[in-house]
């Protein structure tokens, strides 16, 4: 399906860019985790990475629905 | 209004957070203020720069600040964080909290401080001479 | 200079006191602000009177502040506390401490102001709408 | 021996005045509160009585000196 990634900090470096559109064969947050790995293996290397829709985190079972907008959430690191 | 959340790419005033969270039955004002260190790991830090995710952010610092006026009874909450280039010692966090009982504004100010440094969809950049890292990223 | 003790007749200011504990290698500086109270036991206070051994309160407050830097490595200590008659809301006290992690700082703060509160010969009294009276005196 | 009593707060309340010249028959810091709460009877419901000789904490067993400055420290309510 196609899905609108937004990417911050780390992500947005190893993206290149800081919004991608890509239309993936993935129904959940961990499949997406997966191809996105796999697509930019930097990703692996991170200390964790979550993902965010609706300006919620959302967990690995967490179901896309297509076009939507899912934030790359890589370690924070605020305060 | 008891919570005040902010993210600012102007410099923070800790009087502005003590004041608000001011009260005429407060027992007592703990804040924690955060700002820019010099090294990491005994390296030389030059400056900082913090990136958020800002409705989120904003989104998560409510929580904690809810979270807070619910577990500690809390009389006033300030979260403030700054954006942008940072120099050496300028202020990237406050927390100010207030409540009936000293002890409860000491334990809420770190909790709050420890959950926005975990869940806050902030990042930092430490930029050094010789280039530049993003904190915490790598294990 | 890494300590700064004052006992003042004037209002005391948390930007003065957050300032002189910022240091470019503190991981974290935690405030207490004290701030009096509208009530007491539910009866309504109208104001505050605090009373000092000034000499030996600054000699308590030196110690308190000396003891901060050396069990929790504290880079700076503040500790300053009015004196003569405060109305609701004003600041009695404010304690700052920088140190190098975030969880000392807290810690050192709590500290400092539960010993200040044990040791530190400074007398409060409560002014009632129909008499006054000095507080923690009787049992 | 002769003694230059001062007094703070609740204390100087009881004394009736801030400074206060006493002969007492005693020697240590105990002796001095014996003496004390046998004048002024009200020392006797505070919650604690400490004193303090050149600005130090003096404790029970503490040796008076003639003409010492002895504060009168009735329980402290800072912060």
């Amino acid at each position: 399906m196609k899905l609108n990634l937004v990417a911050f900090g780390i992500a947005k470096d190893i993206i290149g860019e800081k919004n991608l559109v890509v239309d993936y064969d993935v129904m959940s947050i961990a499949q997406l985790k997966e191809q996105l790995c796999k697509d930019f293996p930097e990703f692996e290397a991170l200390n964790s990475i979550s993902f965010a829709i609706n300006e919620e985190y959302r967990l690995d079972d967490f179901a896309l629905t297509a076009n939507d907008e899912v934030v790359i959430i890589p370690p924070v690191a605020g305060g | 209004m008891r919570i005040d959340i902010k993210i600012s790419k102007d410099v923070l005033d800790p009087k502005i957070c003590s004041d608000f969270v001011s009260h005429p039955s407060t027992g007592g004002i703990a804040l924690f203020i955060g700002t820019v260190r010099n090294s990491t790991n005994n390296k030389k830090v030059l400056r900082l720069e913090f990136e958020a995710y800002e409705s989120m952010a904003v989104s998560e610092m409510k929580k904690i600040a809810k979270a807070v006026v619910e577990k500690w009874d809390a009389q006033r909450v300030v979260i403030h964080h700054r954006v942008g280039v940072l120099d050496i010692e300028e202020i990237a966090v406050i927390i100010a909290v207030s409540t009936p009982h000293r002890k409860a504004a000491f334990e809420a100010c770190e909790f709050a401080i420890d959950t926005l440094k975990q869940v806050v969809p902030i990042w930092k950049k430490e930029i050094f001479e010789d280039g530049e890292v993003w904190v915490a990223a790598h294990p």
